[in-house]
């Protein structure tokens, strides 16, 4: 397999060659939380608005003809990158608000809708969810009187699938799980789940936050429902996220954003709605960011998801093997490399997470520190807090190893002193 | 080193050794505290008769900062009046929220002062405050008490 | 007052030197649509990715401390321009997203709470309303089995107000008016709506879409409720509004998105959550556009809101009193420049709006057709699209000669062939 | 210029004289359509035996992209069966979604080859298919109603 030229990717990044702190290199160890751009996204959003601003899908001028075409053009490049058809790619803000997307929807629909949910019927998630892929489902359930139940996490960091096939049982409406955790890096796996999904007639909803950005995810051959996803943690600009469903699905989904470009027919007193993806695009959309978002595609894409796994596979390996030498230190998820990705959470005895990371900050690291929005996990663990290093493809084995030289010499700042 | 400057020895002897951690009985109030960008908490028990601050205990987990900065408020309020403690506070916060430009009078702070450091860490500042925010709660938890 | 110093405005917006369609020159007057943006803006941005980008509100390094310091400092900017409080100020993805997260949230409302809303219970709109602010009411109107009722509006394009305290009554919970109309360009008088929705203990929400990038809105002085906007129709990027309300209300008001950085705490049942601007801020937020919609505040301001107030009554006389000149034509909106603003809607005998359009695009001239999302008023107006024509800042009087030329140049085209 | 590309003569014709438009009364079918992007819309009267397009008359305001539009495909559709009257509004369709690259065939398109041009201009794409798919639409009802 092809491998990474770091030293020319890096240059890519021009965020990378910035001091931190006392005349620093940064070493960033904080993609998992939100990735760095390259200059061609950066270029592509500034090419957008000095040469073809306008709004999309409502003018029929020069300009707005450019700007819906690259808008649009934007779509096509998700939708092939994840396997989808392109009228099945929704441009959102984040995925946090694809996923409320969804819990909304299903709130609007009315009874006979296969979205109508009530009480009596179930909502499925996991313990180890982000804040992002719970609160919104325990608001759904609220709002409906549905039941919120949830798979618990094994000692190792998986899912504990042993009540499968009790948890999704008939009355279940829907199932939401992460395909990877931000916290543990536990990628799970979705076949039986998925499979015991559809067999109860639910629907499954993936938060792909941690694994888009990653390794190759293909929405058909998941055989999942909808998919969330942000564009901040793929190289691609703050500000837009992506929410995928079959296009079948879509179309009998009640819209949740109402507004202008989504609409049919308006008057006074009602109003009928547009096919996907328009119906969930209320308002003149956030162009430049999809823009952006495609040119983060391009570069993913040139370089190869399996090359950029594989490399991340190789730092995360060396990551643990590194810091599992370090006194009193404990890595919090699995640590078979088949079972993960490249976020590594780990605690030091003695030394709190928000003190470790200050350390590690003041030695040009940057690495997460806290619940890491994921607070039952953490009571999970028994624990308030972990330090997280997240990997992405402009990191090298430099900073893993400046990342454990860090972490012994913290220990020894706070421990040994 | 900047490190040195946010964690001052006093502070890691405070976190090593914090003071009065261990909730006392019969609190005439008790608080919880927590930081919601990290999980930490605090539990306190004030005991006061309205007019002095009696005793401060405490117990929870947390970093450095919070742990020490803690330590540092139970005691130095314990045996003052609930003016003068409210006053002391303030001070505290308004160094801690100077971004550096208040470095904080030691005759009012004590080792407060050595927190002066963490308003140059702004993520840090609401670490430090932690434990002076449980307690000014609890103060004005406790006079809203005696006025019913 | 200070007259502005186009050339040197146009400067600062690369796109204006762009060629259209047979090497025209660009004459963009589709502001009210979106806006162009200036470097500074665009620098501002590219400045955040490059030196500071991390996500903000969620680490303790150092490039998160910076990605916090901009983002909240955007809040200070945007609070200041519209006289508001900075925890007043939440940054949604748009103007649209603004209105429902009102809407929705008053929908999450419990009984007992003053946003409740319920069978019996009134809302208040009018017949000049975009769709992004009747089509969310619409709906929450559906869900609560609440009343939507509105204001109509007069031949000459004001709202008619004979029935303002019919309208608005005891029933009354909320009334949602624009500022300006996007159509009409219709300045609506606010001060005794506003006060007898106070009167009858109902909450005002303006649409401010089209009045805060051009005149100075000042919330506090206005004494309304709520105000929603969108950046990019002020020289902002696109993918940010906001969203201002009154700090208590605020607080009092359910949450509309759920998940990261807007909780207090959470266990898997349910979680509580933080007082506003959090509150109501789920998700690694849109940070680079809010610090581009912060360099956009800074442009405006230093050039001065009056100064763009009136330079643009000046180039909308110009427009209206050419316009009138042209054989058939006939303004749809009021021409007394003391009730409206800068954006000029119009007819022409014989010619639809989108071959207008069109015709003006061959020459460079960018103009809106079409029902502008405003499909109620189209209606009432007997018709069923008009062109438009909306001014700002970078526009000067060639621009408005070229619009009257190029519309006289289209007749002929049309008519007299 | 370019401009004419797009408005050629036989167009603002059709535009200035349109043909078939005045609905005839009793429709085997009649359909509505409308442009959501713009408001244009018109009601299409269908007259057929199952077998040939008997007539089609149509009202409604619109563009001259879509009112010419309108009154081509009605005229041009008039007399066939219905499976030639498909295959001509998918060889139209073809055309104008081709970017350019389809200029038509005059033999089946008739005068509906004026509107290559259009291809060009994005926006105006759905213009030029309002009468075409309203005609479509009409006809595919009157055959499910047939088969029933
Ligand atoms: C008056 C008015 N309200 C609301 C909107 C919706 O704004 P956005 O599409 O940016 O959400 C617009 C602009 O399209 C408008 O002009
Ligand atoms: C697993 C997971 N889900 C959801 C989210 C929410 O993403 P965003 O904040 O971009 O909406 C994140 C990232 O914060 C995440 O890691």
């Amino acid at each position: 397999m092809a491998s990474l030229d770091i030293s020319s990717i890096k240059r890519d990044f021009p965020i990378l060659s910035r001091k931190i702190r006392e005349n620093n290199r940064l070493v960033y160890l904080d993609s998992g939380a939100t990735s760095q751009k390259p200059n061609s996204v950066l270029d592509a959003e500034r090419d957008f608005y000095t040469q073809h601003n306008a709004a999309a899908h409502r003018g029929a001028h020069q300009l707005a003809e450019e700007a819906t075409e690259l808008y649009e053009g934007a779509r096509e490049k998700v939708a092939s990158f994840i396997g989808a058809d392109v009228d099945e790619v929704i441009f959102t803000k984040s995925a946090t608000e694809s996923i409320n997307a969804i819990a909304y929807s299903m709130g609007n629909a009315q009874s006979g809708s296969r979205f109508h949910i009530s009480r009596g019927d179930r909502i499925v998630v996991s313990e180890m969810e982000h804040h992002a892929n719970l609160i919104p489902w325990q608001e759904l359930a609220r709002r409906t009187g549905a039941e919120l139940v949830w798979f618990k996490v094994t000692d190792d960091g998986r899912l504990d699938l042993t009540n499968l096939s009790e948890l999704i049982n008939s009355r279940t409406k829907i199932v939401a799980l992460t395909h990877q955790s931000n916290v543990l890096g536990t990628i799970n796996p979705l076949e039986d789940i998925v499979k015991r999904t559809h067999e109860v007639g639910a629907l499954f909803v993936l938060d792909a936050c941690q694994s888009v950005p990653h390794y190759k995810v293909n929405v058909k051959s998941l055989d999942i429902d909808f998919i969330a996803f942000s564009g901040h943690k793929m190289l691609g600009p703050t500000g837009v996220g992506i929410l995928w469903g079959r296009k079948e699905l879509l179309d009998e989904m009640p819209p949740f954003l109402t507004g202008g470009s989504m609409i049919e027919t308006v008057t006074m007193e009602s109003a009928t709605y547009l096919d996907a993806p328009k119906r969930f695009e209320a308002g003149v959309p956030n162009m430049a960011q999809a823009v952006g978002l495609g040119a983060a595609v391009d570069y993913l894409s040139a370089i190869g998801l399996d090359v950029i796994h594989s490399h991340e596979t190789e730092l995360t390996r060396a990551a643990i093997s590194g810091l599992r030498t370090i006194a009193g230190l404990t890595i919090i998820g699995p640590t078979d490399m088949t079972l993960r990705g490249g976020v590594v959470s780990f605690a030091i005895e003695g030394i709190h997470p928000h003190d470790l990371g200050q350390a590690l900050d003041s030695y040009g690291i940057a690495v997460r520190t806290g619940h890491h929005c994921a607070w039952p996990l953490m009571r999970r663990f028994k624990t308030v807090a972990t330090t997280r290093a997240s990997f992405y493809l402009y990191n090298d084995l430099d900073d893993v190893n400046a990342l454990v030289d860090g972490v012994e010499r913290a220990r020894k700042y706070f421990v040994e002193r | 080193m900047e490190l040195d400057s946010l964690y001052q020895e006093v502070i890691l002897e405070h976190y090593k050794r914090p003071l009065h951690k261990s909730l006392k009985a019969n609190p005439t109030i008790q608080v919880q505290h927590i930081n919601t960008s990290c999980g930490d908490e605090i539990t306190l028990n004030l005991h006061t008769d309205g007019t002095v601050i009696q005793d401060i205990t405490w117990d929870g987990i947390g970093c450095s900062i919070s742990q020490a900065s803690t330590s540092v408020v139970s005691d130095l309020v314990r045996g003052k009046s609930v003016g003068e403690a409210l006053a002391t506070i303030d001070a505290f916060q308004a160094m801690i929220q100077s971004k550096g430009a208040d470095t904080g009078n030691e005759d009012v702070l004590g080792d407060g002062v050595a927190f002066a450091g963490v308003a140059k860490f702004p993520a840090r500042v609401k670490c430090a405050l932690l434990g002076w925010m449980a307690t000014k709660d609890a103060i004005s938890q406790s006079q809203s008490k005696n006025e019913r």
